[in-house]
This record gives structure tokens, sequence and C-alpha cells, in this order.
């Protein structure tokens, strides 16, 4: 694929032209004090200047409650009714952080590791990502430990890395990206082959190697760790709800009367709940081996399974966490120390 | 469109509003059928979640009416009932539920025709402020596609 | 500081407890939790202005109760959710050994959880006076307004329960949201489900609260919890004569007066 | 999977005529669940009851829903059917189609959706109901009565003589009560303690009762049909079964200026005493704050002069536990005394004295020996006034309500003074006279006409001394507030009835409600005047509220007609629509936290701790548990349990918000 430059007054006449297009536009913009995704009708809505959204992009794909089917009892008769795909919004995601645009690729492993999830691949299929790269960071990210980096352009379809004046390095990396590209080709001009995005990445060194940390976790499945680690965290579901890689879900039905709607809910396995059975027996019925499970799962079992690693090191459960459970320091402190 | 016909929720205990209503019909005095009306022991015993259950499933009016201050045959359940009332009502008003929508109210059991006129003045008002679409609609959200924030 | 540490370093060494609940340094410029077992690292506790979770959270937790008799490093705040908790047959004098905080952040010594209801009286609750303002111009709104401006505040919530995890009063072994017969609640989250939640945590809330500000504090996407619980508390204050939870007068939801507020009942 | 049986009632024409009960019949036959659904003229007469019997059987229904009139009306007719077949009763419910339906709506579409929608609502709960069965509370036949004043007596020898086990406790050395301070008795001026004390004495003898007097109870646990009272006897110093009643110590004891109580405090008693000669049992106890060998180590004459060595200075005070079945409170009531009232002088002048104080002065057993003669110097008063409503009436006081007895006393005083004082003039100002019970207005009149009471309607402001007079300053309002000053040599304040001190104490032990001036309150003002809300504990006397001596003794005679009802059966029968605090398999054991919210909204104190413990004994949780014989059902505890783990059979959380659901959606 080929770079191409955009200058910076420029930007807001794409967004405009998208708008027009009639797409969705869901970009990051300030709620309740945070920046959150939304949906967004003008350019000025958006919030520019952030390190990372406090909520992932994720619900693009995965929303946190989606219909999959509706149904109709009668005495002795069930009627289904599916959802139809086809009316879902064309969606573009504006404005996400390389890190979320990587997460696409654990979600769309998990998602389709037997059966293909018709709804999440359809939703995938009509969303466009155009993301940014990041010219900031924080102690908490650690995308450059994850695969991923700041200037990361697994996942997306269109990378912007803002240049200073210069305007923005457009790096079109798909079909869909190249859609908007010949649809807006007025406003793309092609960038010269030395044109080099590196020098306006944030930097941000490599803290640990996920492959020592997965090769070591495979030993620490009884370890003292996870409880001198997780001691503190209070089993709330904030981590894995604003994680752009965590897929769990809970089935759950809403019926009012003789209907009623199949629903795919947002599950975490910190919540207590989430293994508990019917009998009341509960095989993580400690918090430590929920949280065991949750370094576990994604750089263990998911390496392991699906070839991919469940973190891409955006950071946010750290940043969310209300009893600061630091994932970065959690895996260092794996790597650095035998607790075998 | 045939006139909106609003469906009215009544939770009542069985020692007065209850017994009340009976009263209302041993006395042939006739009143909108727009009530149904479920038996509890005690207004002590009506959850508040069941109020906001009854209009998350499609009311558009409730009734909440119990014995009267001293009459409760469980001696306090209505004091208590009230209480809880008190706090609650003005918790979802804040939130801006449409408290018009939920008539409290002690009716005896001699109050037949209180009663009678209690359900009649709750459906006019209920009729003149039209179906709860506000509420039906977060109701129904799901029924909808999800849609982004 | 040091004697804080040197408190802490006293009771672990005399056996008294067995855990050191405090403070340390964390991540981000904040401070988090710290579970110290060992003498030799009660250096790593500080307390100063930035230690505002709520500790008294993790008193009824039993990872924590295993471990043995703690002490809690408790600053007004977590001193009143104590208190509370002690009143909900949560925690007794033996549970626990307090090292209360002053204000002004001395260190001062409590044999008995009664010596800190009594201190606690010259702390009387004072309610955010930004809350109590965005309280009063939501009460000055149009209902209908208000309505869709809830709506749009609660929208975000995805039901993480940070909120509930983080309040020291929702020790419950089975929360109402994990009922499900009946389903008193959706799981799922929607405006109805978040809307339903918020009006049952808050009524839960009601006359318990001892106005933290964890739960607020605690939610990832910015929702305005303590509107709610001060809106109960403020009600509280003006129908029954008490803002937060009082240990001689009761719980305002499980007490009543023959003479209370009779005016909205036809 | 519910096999649920709908049994539609036309109730001949007064549901059929209004509701379209095929129509009904038929939509209940589409609901999920439903296997049978039919209509039936009658359904409460026999072959509809038939229908029902031969439907459960037939069909193996699981569930039953009458649609007919108010479960009111009805339910038990349906339930005891469905037991007839076999089915448990509590799987029955009923749709109220008459009453709530066809009764109250024109005959039109509407109403015979409403009736539908209905029908629909209670297929639904009734598949959520569950088997109950009713509870059973065995029963300890004794009662325990509380106060041996009157109402205690009279509720003691009445529940004794129907052939059941009673413990009378008075913390008092004798019985007796305010009855036996009394002189005569309004209206027929018979001798108070002639009547009285042929009771006490039967009280005594009696095989059913155990009289234990100087006790009090300590502590009481338990529920209707099985209370544990812990009693404390206090120590009387003497051994009772060597005590021959002689009477030497009394006379010998040194310490003799001591107020006597049985006098109001117009006589003296000794350190070692019986309260007065006839008292039951006669046998005297020492006064331990008043005895000088308590006080100060020496004396021990009365033990030196006991002919049969029965004094006892080391004696302790016994702590006894009694199971009794029932409760009856009858610890009567006080009287405000003069030093309340600081426009009467504060109680400070001896000839202001109170209603029970001249009742000890015209007693023939009092301190006179019957004569009227004043506190300060023995004189005889040449006129007295009496004050009625002194303190009573008058929320200034903090006493709104009238104290009932004063204006029949007072009438009963004045005639009195007139009948032995002949020359003597009486004065009685009052408010109103309320003379409401049989012969009591005739009673009055012959104060005011046959013996010259001067009756002056009007309050009294003030009183002093002036000159060895006491100056009554009052006024009289039927003329008009014209001023009235009275020259009396001694005044009779008929002060307010008031409850025992330490009343709200005994109140909460019991956990029986008082009003605001503590008296105890009874469950209902009307239709349960002598039960509490606490079911097995009734309330008799003065304890409530100001009586007389025939309404106390009528509500003990009630109230021991209810302990023997209570006490006819071996076991008490329950309708089991009670809360139940639920218990799961470990490792939750019970969803409750056992934070004991519930405890105070509970109107009936049903709900106590329970420690579940593991195999070892080990204790695992504090959970709150439901005590069914004390659960009356309210559901109060249901509503407000956060975790909702405390439900009401018959009316659980799954029931409620099923029926809200049904309602709704169609």
């Amino acid at each position: 694929m080929e770079n191409y430059i955009i200058q910076n007054g420029s930007l807001e006449n794409l967004f405009d032209a998208l708008v027009a297009g009639g797409k969705t536009m869901i970009a990051p913009r300030l709620k309740n004090g945070k920046i959150l995704f939304g949906k967004v009708e003008s350019f000025s809505e958006i919030s520019q200047d952030f390190i990372q959204t406090a909520q992932s992009a994720k619900e693009a794909f995965f929303p946190r409650t989606e219909k999959l089917f509706g149904y109709t009892c009668s005495k002795n008769k069930i009627v289904l009714e599916d959802v139809d795909p086809e009316m879902f919004p064309e969606v573009i995601l504006w404005g996400i952080r390389p890190c979320d645009a990587k997460s696409l690729v654990p979600l769309k492993k998990i998602f389709n590791w037997d059966t293909g999830d018709q709804i999440f691949n359809r939703r995938v299929e009509k969303t466009t990502v155009i993301s940014f790269s990041c010219q900031q960071s924080d102690e908490f990210c650690f995308c450059t430990s994850a695969g991923g980096g700041p200037g990361s352009t697994e996942g997306s379809d269109i990378l912007f890395t803002v240049m200073g004046t210069d305007g923005y390095m457009a790096e079109v990396l798909s079909e869909k990206g190249k859609q908007i590209l010949d649809l807006n080709s007025g406003l793309f001009s092609k960038a010269e082959s030395h044109t080099n995005k590196d020098q306006f990445l944030a930097a941000i060194p490599v803290r640990f190697s996920r492959e020592e940390v997965s090769k070591k976790l495979a030993s620490y499945f009884d370890s003292g760790i996870w409880e001198n680690q997780s001691l503190r965290c209070m089993g709330c579901g904030a981590c894995a709800f604003v994680c752009p890689s965590c897929a769990c879900f809970d089935i759950q039905d809403e019926s009012h009367g003789n209907r009623g709607t199949r629903l795919r809910c947002w599950d975490s396995c910190g919540f207590s709940l989430f293994t508990q059975h019917t009998s009341g027996h509960n095989p993580r019925e400690k918090q430590s081996q929920r949280w065991r499970q949750r370094l576990l799962h994604k750089f263990a079992y998911m390496p392991e399974r699906l070839s991919v690693y469940g973190c891409t090191g955006c950071g946010r459960c750290s940043r969310a966490c209300p009893v600061d459970m630091n994932i970065l320091q959690h895996l260092i402190s794996i790597q650095e120390v035998d607790h075998a | 469109m045939a006139e909106f016909e609003p469906k009215i929720v009544a939770f009542v205990c069985n020692w007065c509003t209850y017994a009340g209503a009976d009263l209302t019909g041993t006395s042939r005095i006739k009143y909108a059928s727009n009530v149904r009306i479920i038996r509890f022991p005690c207004t002590g015993r009506i959850d508040y979640m069941l109020l906001l259950k009854a209009f998350g499933e499609g009311a558009d009016g409730i009734i909440v009416s119990g014995c009267h201050p001293n009459d409760c045959h469980y001696t306090s359940g209505n004091f208590h009932a009230r209480r809880r009332w008190i706090v609650f009502r003005s918790l979802i008003d804040f939130l801006g539920i449409d408290i018009r929508r939920i008539t409290f109210s002690w009716v005896s059991a001699a109050e037949g025709a209180k009663w009678a006129g209690l359900v009649n003045s709750t459906v006019s008002v209920i009729r003149d402020l039209g179906p709860y679409d506000d509420y039906k609609k977060i109701a129904n959200f799901i029924e909808k596609e999800v849609s982004h924030g | 500081m040091d004697e804080l540490r040197t408190r802490a370093r006293e009771l672990l060494e005399s056996g008294k407890v067995q855990l050191v609940i405090g403070y340390e340094q964390g991540s981000g410029g904040k401070t988090r939790p710290a579970f110290v077992e060992n003498p030799e690292k009660t250096d790593s506790l500080i307390f100063d202005s930035r230690c505002i979770q709520n500790l008294a959270v993790y008193v009824t937790k039993s990872e924590v109760r295993k471990k043995g008799r703690p002490a809690i490093v408790a600053s007004v705040p977590v001193l009143r959710s104590l208190i509370q908790l002690a009143s909900e047959n949560q925690i007794n004098d033996d549970t626990l050994v307090i090292i209360g905080i002053t204000p002004g952040l001395e260190l001062i010594e409590f044999k008995t959880l009664k010596e800190v209801g009594s201190f606690l009286e010259q702390y009387s609750l004072e309610l955010d006076a930004r809350d109590k303002e965005m309280i009063c111009k939501l009460d000055g709104m149009e209902p209908a307004l208000r309505w869709k401006l809830w709506m749009e505040t609660l929208e975000p919530c995805f039901k993480c329960y940070a909120c509930r995890a983080a309040c020291p009063l929702c020790y419950c072994t089975r929360c109402t949201v994990e009922c499900n017969q009946p389903q008193w609640l959706p799981v799922a989250s929607h405006l109805l489900g978040n809307l339903e939640w918020h009006i049952m945590r808050a009524m839960h809330m009601a006359g318990r609260c001892t106005d933290c500000g964890s739960c607020a504090n605690a939610c990832p996407v910015g929702i305005p919890l303590t509107l709610l619980t001060r809106k109960i508390m403020l009600d509280a204050n003006l129908n029954f004569g008490q803002t937060g939870p009082s240990l001689t007068s009761g719980n305002i939801m499980s007490v009543f007066r023959p003479e209370d507020r009779d005016n909205f009942i036809k | 999977m519910a096999r649920i049986g709908v049994f539609i009632c036309h109730c001949g024409e007064n549901i059929g005529a209004t509701v379209d009960c095929e129509k009904v019949a038929m939509a209940a036959s589409e609901y999920d669940g439903v296997a049978y659904s039919i209509d039936y003229k009658y359904m409460c007469s026999d072959p509809g009851q038939n229908l029902i019997r031969q439907a459960i059987k037939e069909k193996e229904l699981t569930g039953v829903v009458v649609a007919a009139c108010s479960p009111r009306m009805h339910e038990p007719t349906f339930r005891r059917a469905c037991n007839e077949a076999g089915l448990n009763p509590y799987l029955c419910e009923m749709a109220n189609l008459r009453e709530h339906c066809s009764w109250v709506h024109e005959k039109n579409e509407a109403t015979t959706e409403k009736a539908i929608d209905l029908v629909r609502m209670l297929v639904e709960k009734v598949k959520r109901n569950h088997p109950l069965s009713s509870i059973k509370v065995p029963v300890t036949k004794t009662a325990l009565v509380i106060g041996g004043g009157i109402s205690g007596i009279q509720a003691s020898l009445d529940i004794a003589n129907t052939g059941h086990k009673v413990v009378l406790i008075e913390r008092e050395p004798s019985i007796g009560g305010h009855m036996s301070q009394l002189s005569e008795t309004f209206p027929t001026l018979d001798c108070s303690q002639c009547i009285l004390t042929p009771r006490m004495v039967e009280v005594a003898q009696h095989p059913n009762i155990t009289l234990l007097t100087y006790a009090e109870l300590e502590s009481i646990e338990g529920f209707i049909g099985n209370f544990k009272a812990r009693i404390r006897k206090k120590a009387k110093s003497i051994d009772e079964k060597l005590c021959t009643g002689c009477g030497l110590c009394t006379t010998k004891c040194p310490n003799k200026k001591i107020p006597g109580e049985f006098n109001a405090g117009l006589g003296n008693r000794t350190a070692i005493y019986v309260p007065f000669p006839q008292a039951v049992p006669n046998k005297p106890v020492i006064d331990k704050l008043n005895c000088t060998y308590y006080t100060k180590g020496k004396c021990r004459v009365c033990e030196k002069v006991c002919p049969t060595q029965a004094i006892r200075f080391d004696q302790e005070d016994e702590i006894i536990d009694i199971p009794v079945g029932a409760v009856v409170l009858a610890t009567g009531f006080a009287v405000r005394g003069t030093d309340f009232f600081p426009e009467y002088g504060y109680g400070k002048h001896p000839d202001i004295i109170t209603g029970l104080q001249f009742e000890r002065l015209a007693s023939a057993s009092g301190p006179t020996l019957g004569e009227i003669r004043r506190p300060s110097d023995g004189k005889i008063p040449g006129k007295i006034v009496f004050v009625a409503c002194a303190g009573s009436r008058d929320p200034a006081k903090g006493i709104p309500y009238c104290s009932k007895i004063c204006c029949m006393y007072t009438a009963k005083h004045a005639m009195l003074y007139q009948h032995k004082v002949h020359d003597g003039e009486s004065y009685v100002f009052y408010m109103d006279i309320r003379a409401a019970g049989r012969n009591y207005e005739e009673f009055v009149r012959r104060a005011i006409e046959e013996d010259g009471v001067n009756y002056i309607r009007g309050r009294v402001s003030r009183i002093y001394e002036k000159q060895g007079k006491l100056i009554v300053k009052g006024a009289d309002t039927l003329l008009g507030g014209m001023p009235v000053e009275i020259e009396a040599d001694m005044v009779v304040l008929a002060t307010a009835g008031i409850a025992n001190e330490g009343s709200e104490v005994l109140a909460q032990k019991m956990h029986v409600s008082y009003d605001q001036y503590h008296f105890f309150t009874e469950a209902h003002p009307k239709l349960k005047p002598v039960e509490t809300n606490t079911a097995g504990i009734f309330l008799v006397g003065a304890c409530q509220a100001p009586r007389d001596i025939p309404e106390s003794v009528g509500q003990a005679s009630g109230a021991a007609a209810k302990v023997a009802a209570l006490f006819s059966q071996n076991e008490l029968t329950r309708e089991p629509v009670i809360a139940v605090v639920n218990r799961s398999a470990p490792p939750m054991y019970s969803t409750c936290a056992g934070c004991f919210m519930c405890v105070s909204a509970c109107p009936y104190q049903a709900i106590e701790k329970e420690e579940l413990t593991d195999r070892k004994g080990q204790l695992i949780k504090t959970v709150a548990r439901v005590n069914p014989g004390l659960c009356q059902g309210c559901g109060t505890c249901v509503a407000f349990c956060r975790s909702k783990s405390i439900d009401i059979q018959g009316y659980t959380h799954e029931q409620m918000v099923s029926e809200v659901m049904a309602l709704l959606n169609n």
C-alpha cells in the first residue's frame, strides 16, 4: 500500500465528506469528564489531545449488549426471529490508537476459532478503522512490549501520523482504506518515498518479553504470586470492560411475557459469578484465581490455542483500576522474579 | 386511531385497599376498567423495584395503596412503606421519572367509593399524560438496533 | 509517616495482627491499597492526602479475612465506614485493630469501635458543595429535561460494578443483580438496565452511605454516582432530620415515625 | 411442567352477565402450562367443587386458578376442595372476577379483557406457588401474670379456674396493688379491702397459682406458646418456710421512720415490714436500703427477736427460669406527685395532697384510722378544696389525655368527707364532669345534691399559704370567669394517672409497643383490646391507660379467656404465610449477609440471629432467621432486605414479579 499526505486543515474536510457519505462516525469525545467513544456529528466534537481513551473501541464490533435473536412463545410453539446483519450501520471508527486497532487481531480470532460469528464478522466488515498513531505516552503504555507500537498498522484501514505542521501522513492499509482515499482523492497527495513517520512517534521502551512471560506462566499456576498481586483487587469488571481485546460474554434472555430477546452481554472473569455453578460451587472461588485467569488467558492460553496474545499493551486496565492493579508492573514482576 | 387506554397496575394490601375494592364491588360502584389489582399482604411487602418493573413492562400508571396510618393490620407495615416511598419517590423524580404516574393512596376497607374515585382520577390523569413513551423507549431499547452511544 | 510504620511494625511483631491494610505508592502518581504481613516491609506504608481509596472495603473480604486479624489504616471516611459496618454486624472490636489517622494526619489510637464513634462526632458529614449545587440545578429542571440528561449520563455505564466493588457497604454475599429467580434487574447494560441498577444501588445505600465517594472515584466512565446518594442524603435530612447514617436513630429505611410526611399520599 | 386448571365461575348472572366467561376460559386454555380450562355456573356449589376435585385427579393438575368472587370470600372453600382432591391447598389461587371486575365495570369487550388479564396473572402466579403446610407450634400451658393488682389477680384466678397453671409475679412484698390502698369504691361506696382481700387470699391458696412476690421480670425470650421468662426473686432476707408471720420483728425493728408506700407517704413503717395488715403473703421483708444492718453493719435486732430464726441476712436474689405459653401484663399505673405543680407550691405544703393520699386518710386501715385529719397538724379540716384534672387534659403539662378515674373518685372523696365531717365545706374545681358508666352520673349528682358538695367549673390558677390557710385562687367559668378565692384547710389534687416508672423498659423487654406516655399499646384499639402486637402477650388494666376497677376486671377476664383459648389446644396451627430467610448449599449457606437491619423493620420481633456452624461446631456465619411462631406474614422485611434473602411464602418475589409481567405483556 502507498503512503499519502493530508494537510492539517483537510482532516476536517475528510471527516465532513465521510459524514456526508452517510457513514456513522464513532470517535472519541468528552463525556462524563472522560474521553469515551461515541457517535459524533461534527469534527469539533472529537477529542484530539489525549493519550488514550477511557473506553476501548471494541464496542464497534462487539457491543456490550448485542441482540442475537428474538423469540415468541405460544403454547407448544416457539418462533425465532433472526437479527439481520444487513441492518447494521456502516461505521467509521475514527481516531482510535494503534493498540486499539491491533485488538481486532485477537478479537477476530476469538470470534472465529470454530464457527465464524456472523454478527461480529458482519460488524467488522461494515466498519472502517481510521486510526491515529501516538505522539505521547504515559507510564501505563506498553504496546511495544505487546508486539505493537505507537505507529503499528495492524487492524487499521488508514493510519494517520501527524507530522507537526506538515500535515498527516496517511498509510492506506486496506481496500476499505483505499475506497476512502479514492472517494476523497482531492484531499490527499502522494507522500514522498523517503517520508518516515518514526520520528513523529512516541518513544515507548520495551519493558518485558511476552514470550518469556508466557513461558514462565506455564509453571506458575499454583504460585503464590497470584494472591500477592491480587489481594487488593476488589473484583469489579472495569479492567475487562475497558480492555480492547477482552471478549468474554454472557448469554441472557430478556423476556416480556411470551416475547423475548436473546442477548450477548459483556462479562468479566474478574466477577466471582463468572464461573459459579448452579450448585453453588465455584471452581474459581478466590479473587487470586480469577486474576490468574485474566493473565493466563491473555498471555498463555490465547497464544497457545489461537497463536495470538490477548493484550495489546494499551494500559487501559491499569488506568481504570480503582486500586491500581497495574498489569505492566505485574507482568514485569513475573518476568523478573522467580515465583514458581 | 382508537383512544389511548392507559394500562394501570395497582399494588394494594390485602386488609384495607383490597377489601375496600371488594366493597366497591359489593356496592356496585362503577369505575374505569383500566386497572389491574395485584394483592399483597401489606404495603410493607411492596418492593419499590416492582414499581420499576411495572413501568419497564409497559405500565402507563401505577397505584400503590394500603391502610391508613395506624390502621395497618400488621401495626406498622404502612409506616415502613411510607418511609420507603418518601425516599424512592424523590429519587426517581430526581432521575426524571414521571412521578405523576404513580398515585400513592390510603384506602380503607370501608372506602369503596374512594377506591372507585381513585381509579377514575388516576385513569384520567394518565389519559391526559398519554402513554409513558419515555420509559417504553428505554425498555424496548434492545428490541431495536443497538446504537452506539 | 514514621509513626505509622512503627505502629504497623509493632502490631505485626507483637502478633496482635497478622496483616496491616494501608497505602503504598502506586503508579500514575497515585497511591494504592497495600497489605503488609512482614514487619520488615512496613516501610512501604505511606499516608497522605492522596490516599482516598476506602480500605474498609477489605475487612469484609474473605480473602483478606483468611490472612488473620488485620490492622487497618483509617482516615475519617474509612472510620465512618467501619462504624457503619459494625452497626450492620459485619465487624466488631475483635475483628480488627484500627490505626486511626486524624484529618491533621496525626496517628490516633482506638481501643474500641465505640471510641471511634465518639471520635467521629466532631466531624459532621459535609456534603460536597459542587454536588449540592448540581443537585439543586437538576431539581430545578423540567423533569423531561432531567430525564434526558440522566439517560445521556447513564448511557456509558457498562455494568462493570466497580462502584459496587469499591463500596465498603456493598458486602452482600449475593447482590440483587445476581438474582435470576426472579430476574430483578436486566443483566445487560442498556438504558433500562443501567437506570434500574443505579436506582437500586442508591436505594440500597439510603441511610447507610457514609459519603466516602469511592463509588464515583472507581467508575471508569465517570458517572457522577454521588449525585444520587447525596440527593438521598439531602432528602433524608429534609424529611427525617438526618443526613448520614446514625447509630442512635436507626437506618432511615427500617424505622419510621408516625408523623412522617404524608402529603403525597391521596 | 406445570399443569394448571382454570375454573371460571359465572356466579349466576353476577359475573356471567357482564364478563364473557366462555371467552375467558377459551383464552386461558391457550396459556402456556394450562392443562384444563372450563367455565361453570356456580363454582362454589357442590357440583362446581366436584368439577374441580375431579379435574385435579383426572388431569393431574399441579395448580388451580378459580376465577370467581373475592378470595376474601371463598378462598378457604376452594382450597379445601383442592385439599380433598389431594392437591396442596396452597396451590390454589383465586382471580377476583366479581368484586374487582363484573360488579364494577360495564358489560363490554374491555371488561372481558380485564377478566382475561386477571386470570393470566393468577395462572402465572400459581405456576410459582409451592406446596405449603400450616405451621404447628406446641403450647406450654402455663401463664405468666406480671403484676398483682386487681387486674393481675382477676386474670390469674380466671386462668387458674380453667385448669391451667399460672405464675403470678409482683414486685412489691404483697399483692393487692392500688386497690388495696383505696378506702371505698365508687359508685357503691363498698369497702375496697372488703371485696379485694378474699380474692388475694384465693390467689395465695389456689392450687394452680404460684405466687412470687418481691419478684421482677428480668428478661423474656421465645414466642407464643413457648416463652421462657427469667424472674428475679429479690432477697426478702427471711426464710419464708420458717416465718410464721407473727410480726414480732416488725414491732421491734428500731428503724421506724420510713415513709410507708402503702400509706402513700402519710404513715411510717419499719425496715423489716409487712406493707399492710391484710398483706398476702403476710410475711415481712427487709428493705435493704433502709435497714441499719445492711447500711451500717450493725443491729440484727429482728434476728434476735425472731422466735423461729427465720431471718436470713445473707440471702441473695434468686434467678429462676420459667417456661410459659402466654403472658398477661398487669403492671398498673402510678399517680403524679404533688411536687409536679409549681403553681400549687411544688408539693411543699403538707396539706396539699394527692387523691391517693386522701384515700389513705379516709381508709379505716390508714394512718388516721379513717378520720380526715390534715397531715400538717392532725386537725380536722373545715374546708377542703378538691382540684380535678390536676395535670390531666393539660398539653402544657405533657398530659393531654384524660385520666378517666378522677371525676369519679373526686366526687367520692368529697362525699366521704361530707359523711365524716358533717359541718365541713367542700369544693370541687373541675373542667368537665365525666361520669360515663352505670350509676356514675347518679353518684356525682348525689354528691352535689344530697351531700352539698360545691362544684365550681374552672381551673385553679394558684394555691398559696396565708396565715395558716391555703388560699385557692381560681375562676368560675360558668359565671363568666368570675374570680373565685377559697380559704381552705386542705387541698386534694386529683393528679394524673401516669405510666409506672420504667414501664417502657419492661415494654422493650416484652417487645410490646407503648405510646408516648409509656402506656402499653394494644394490638388494635377496637378489635384487639387485650392483645399486643406480640402474639401470646396480653394487656390488662391500667398499664394500658388509666382505668377504673370494673373495666380492669372485665379486661382481665377477657384476657384470661384469650389465654384459655390459647391453652385449649396442644398445638397452635397457623397459616404458613410467613417470611423465610433462605438457606442454600455451601459455600453460601444463605445469601443473607447478616446485617440484621430487617430486625428493626419487623413489627413482631420475629427475626432472630442464627449461627450457622459446620460439623465441628465452628461458626461459619451469623444470619437472620424468621421465627415462624412470631412472624405474622406482613412481608415488610421482605421488601426491605437488600440481597433479597428473605421471601414470604404465598407472596414470593417470583410470584409477585410474574404477576406484574403477566399483567402487562399480552
